[in-house]
């Protein structure tokens, strides 16, 4: 069930003044996080720009137990708050709050590792496509035919698809999330909270500086990027995988917004040709099906075995 | 041995700064338009916006960033990003 | 102290029989030390493991390269390598063959251990009928502490064939060395 | 009260090292198999799969994410344990210093081996003595019964300066290589290891909004920090002392602090090592002695805190011979150390043993005649 906005806690868990950018996608997301877990949760971050918007010791611009750890570790060091907990009877959540790169990069071994584990932790990656703590340079997260300092003429991979990765995992709960659906995102975590297990939420959260956007326009990219499905909702709870609104009225093609409605708004896809738009709307297309397949197999499966 | 093992830090308000001063747009609020939806509340990035429905959004000028988003996605248009005077 | 050492080939058990007597010694009240030789760890190498008992704590730890005794699992390992290079001068050999030769004591381990049904992956397993046979040499532990102590070594299913044929070389060897004083007498 | 006996039996220095660790109870153990390491931590999950041990045994996928887990734990509140060598040292590296600048109290057994290339899994102590600048405690034990008598102090250690600790063994030389042992009965490990406490060296726990590492406003503050662990390592020196003081007092043991001195006194000689051959070396001092060489041997049991005063005390000596078992392009390590306190006038550094080279008591012996003889041409000496 969604919750309403006014129903949402008002305390802060994200406070004033912090360090980080203007219209930040991450720090909304930052903010749904603490909502939701507010006192439970015991957050271990890697090398990131959540690393740095925390602002200068002795203060902390997050008011959550934070434990800040070397860049490829977090699904690591929060198995073991975890284990901690359990074996001193302490109850909470290990929660990583991870960037792109040190969740599917440099930290994949470890994630990799939690998840076959099934590792009680709660693994949210903040995806804004790219090392943005270091200045904008390309991860296996940055999509084809972006501009970072490291990709100048574009980048000519695809991005990796992390969520669906974790979900061959076998784990108990993998979804994405966008911080221009807050009530998705919060409902998501809640459910999430309740498994014991691994658990993974990939977040969309774009980046002003890095995408080359006014900062007024964050939720509103991100917005895009689901309308147009390029960035798809979807949620995968104990083997059933189901697409999420809006996401789940864009199954039909013709009902999803040109995608680029969603290129435009950003700096980074300024030099995109017509041919290369075409591919990545190609991907967007191989993205839905690769998904549709999946849920359709799965029912297939889950029918023969009488499910 | 019993001195601060580690310095850790205690969650406060400015731990980057008067980040007010990065501002080069002012959100200017016309609460006479305000329909006390919250969203504007939902999505700061810089929790500076308090809302309580029923009561009328308060924005703390301190630390508001300016980014505008609150005034893009205000569903009414309540919100103005207006500059903010010289020095 | 006494300084034995342990010829055998990768996968005999010449590491663990060592390591058998270094517990015995030390449940018996002396201090013992069993050393592995590292190497080349492939089945059929020849390996070597090394022993040492005293009556007080043992501080070294390098290798033995003039032992008091010379314990050989597999005779034909004397075709291959000069083990009297790992003796001292006065050293007594100890070795499982059919072969008599003066300066060893001969030891049919494998009979003894075929007997027993004491046989893994195709070889005979010799390592405590060679361990029964170094105690009926050098008196150094005792059959009983042996006995007691297999099976904490091996396999439960395999401890009694292990024990017994233990027993049976320890006294083949200590007639045999009777015999030979009785000669000699 | 019933009497409390030690029980004396035999094992290899591995499976020591995995008992101590039993018997202080950890709460959380994680590690990656490498040799010559492997043995510990397959004891320990066997433990653990007994009901033996109530740890939670987290298996890895390499020793970074070990080291990190065991990093977690620990400064979540729990007792930790991890162990290591050579190449999987190294690949905790970041994780090593980390754990140190976060004053995390975690236990780790370094089974010391050579590294690469060529692949070799014998001794050496290059590994062990590469981390000595990271902040952790270091110790190496000289035999089966001092890898389980330092593990257990390492416990007390750790806690008691909230620093990590390492605890290195020889590889094969020690891990596998069985010795008589005696282990004391778990009441008297309870009495000298009392629960940690699970607030130090922060109190992370849900509720309580700290963060530990966020960017400092003022780099003095980060400063202060690190000289605050150079100042806990010098604490460490006597609290090392008074805890190998009351352990000996309770199991019998007792080994000299930083150090052990053996046949110093009326020395003109001394020898200075560390690790397994030292008992080598003492059978080379005992042989020199007989042959009228007044020679004695300084064992070191800890690199870190260094042994500063306890090494002063061989001024004076005409000459001391340090065995380095690692290799450097600049020497030995402990030899250049030892010349940091000594000088290099009296201090001759042979380096020998390395990538596992049998050293016997023999060697030790003429190697001592040659330096005191003034035989080598230089200071450092390749053997």
């Amino acid at each position: 069930m969604t919750v309403r906005i006014d129903q949402l806690p008002k305390k802060r868990y994200v406070l004033p003044g912090n360090a980080a950018c203007a219209g930040c996608g991450m720090m909304i997301g930052w903010k749904i996080l603490g909502m939701a877990l507010g006192e439970e949760a015991v957050l271990s971050i890697p090398a990131s720009c959540a690393a740095v918007v925390q602002g200068l010791a002795p203060k902390s611009g997050v008011a959550m137990p934070i434990l800040n750890v070397p860049f490829a570790s977090a699904a690591s060091v929060a198995t073991g708050i975890a284990h901690a907990f359990s074996q001193l009877g302490v109850r909470g959540q290990s929660v990583v709050w991870a960037g792109d790169g040190g969740t599917a990069d440099i930290g994949f071994a470890a994630l990799s590792a939690a998840a076959e584990r099934n590792s009680n932790i709660l693994y949210i990656m903040y995806d804004n496509e790219a090392y943005m703590n270091t200045g904008i340079q390309r991860s296996s997260e940055t999509p084809k035919g972006a501009w970072t300092t490291t990709t100048p003429a574009g980048k000519r991979e695809s991005k990796k698809d992390v969520a669906l990765i974790l979900m061959a995992h076998d784990v108990p709960y993998v979804a994405t999330a966008s911080i221009a659906y807050p009530q998705d995102f919060y409902r998501k975590i809640k459910r999430a909270s309740e498994i014991k297990g691994f658990k993974f939420i990939h977040l969309f959260a774009p980046c002003p500086p890095g995408w080359l956007f006014d900062p007024s326009l964050t939720v509103e990219v991100a917005r895009k990027a689901v309308e147009t499905g390029f960035f798809i909702l979807w949620e995968y709870d104990h083997g059933e995988l189901k697409l999420n609104p809006p996401s789940s009225a864009l199954v039909d093609k013709k009902r999803r917004r040109p995608l680029t409605e969603y290129l435009k708004l950003q700096g980074r896809f300024a030099n995109l040709t017509e041919e290369q738009i075409a591919e990545l709307e190609r991907e967007v297309d191989r993205r839905w099906e690769f998904l549709l397949r999946f849920m359709e197999a799965k029912r297939r499966v889950d029918g023969a075995a009488g499910i | 041995m019993e001195s601060v093992l580690v310095p850790v830090s205690r969650p406060d308000v400015g731990s980057g700064g008067l980040t007010g001063t990065w501002r080069t747009l002012r959100p200017v609020v016309h609460l006479d338009k305000c329909i006390d939806c919250g969203i504007c509340w939902l999505y700061c990035p810089e929790s500076v916006i308090d809302w309580e429905r029923g009561q009328k959004i308060k924005i703390d000028y301190n630390y508001c960033k300016g980014c505008g988003i609150c005034a893009h996605e205000c569903p009414v248009k309540a919100i103005e990003m207006a500059p903010e005077g010289g020095l | 102290m006494i300084e034995v050492v342990f010829f055998g080939r990768g996968g005999m058990g010449a590491v663990t029989a060592a390591q058998l007597l270094a517990r015995v010694a030390t449940i018996e009240g002396k201090f013992g030390q069993a050393i592995p030789e590292f190497g080349a760890e492939r089945r059929g190498a020849i390996v070597r493991a090394y022993l040492r008992i005293d009556e007080r704590p043992i501080e070294k730890h390098s290798s033995i390269t003039a032992g008091d005794y010379v314990v050989v699992l597999d005779g034909r390992i004397l075709r291959q390598t000069n083990v009297k290079a790992y003796g001292k001068p006065e050293a007594r050999y100890i070795v499982n063959t059919k072969e008599e030769e003066p300066w060893y004591i001969a030891v049919d381990a494998t009979s003894i251990a075929l007997k027993h049904g004491l046989v893994a992956a195709g070889w005979p397993l010799v390592n405590m009928v060679m361990a029964a046979a170094f105690a009926a040499v050098s008196k150094a532990v005792s059959i009983e502490g042996i006995i007691r102590t297999i099976p904490e070594f091996v396999p439960a299913r395999a401890a009694r064939a292990n024990i017994e044929a233990a027993k049976e070389a320890y006294e083949v060897v200590s007639k045999k060395l009777a015999g030979a004083l009785a000669q000699q007498g | 009260m019933k009497a409390l006996t030690a029980l004396k039996t035999a094992l290899t220095g591995n499976h020591a090292v995995a008992y101590a660790v039993k018997m202080a109870r950890p709460h959380v153990i994680s590690a990656y198999p490498i040799t010559p390491q492997t043995t510990i931590v397959e004891k320990l999950s066997e433990f653990v799969a007994k009901g033996e041990l109530k740890s939670d045994f987290i298996n890895v996928e390499s020793e970074f994410s070990a080291l990190a887990v065991v990093y977690g734990a620990a400064m979540a509140g729990a007792r930790t344990f991890t162990a290591t060598s050579s190449h999987g040292l190294f690949y905790m590296y970041e994780m090593l210093w980390w754990a140190a600048g976060s004053r995390a109290p975690i236990v780790m057994a370094i089974v010391t081996r050579t590294l690469g290339p060529p692949w070799n899994i014998h001794d050496e102590h290059n590994d062990i003595l590469a981390i000595r600048d990271s902040g952790w405690a270091i110790a190496m034990a000289s035999s089966v019964q001092e890898a389980f008598d330092l593990t257990v102090q390492a416990y007390r250690l750790a806690e008691s300066i909230n620093l990590p600790v390492a605890v290195g063994l020889d590889g094969f030389l020690l891990s596998h290589t069985v010795e008589s042992i005696e282990i004391p009965p778990q009441e008297v490990v309870d009495k000298f290891l009392p629960p940690r406490n699970p607030e130090l060296p922060i109190k992370l726990r849900p509720g309580n909004p700290i963060t530990w590492g966020n960017i400092p406003a003022d780099d003095r503050m980060h400063a202060e920090h690190l000289k605050n662990i150079y100042r806990a390592h010098q604490e460490a020196k006597g609290i090392i002392g008074a805890i190998d003081a009351e352990y000996g007092k309770l199991a019998g043991r007792e080994y000299g602090g930083l150090v052990e001195r053996y046949e110093l006194d009326g020395a003109k000689y001394a020898v200075v090592c560390m690790g397994a051959w030292c008992g080598d070396a003492k059978e080379a001092v005992k042989s020199l002695r007989r042959d009228g060489v007044p020679v004695g041997l300084m064992r070191l049991r800890f690199v870190r805190p260094f042994p500063d005063e306890e090494l002063r005390t061989l001024e004076g000596m005409d000459k001391v011979v340090v065995f380095d078992r690692d290799i450097t392009p600049a020497g030995g390590v402990l030899g250049r150390e030892v010349a940091s306190v000594l000088g290099r006038g009296s201090v001759v550094d042979v380096v020998a043993g390395i990538a596992g080279v049998d050293f016997k008591a023999d060697d030790f012996a003429k190697a001592v005649k040659r330096a005191i003889k003034g035989e080598y041409g230089d200071w450092i000496v390749l053997l």
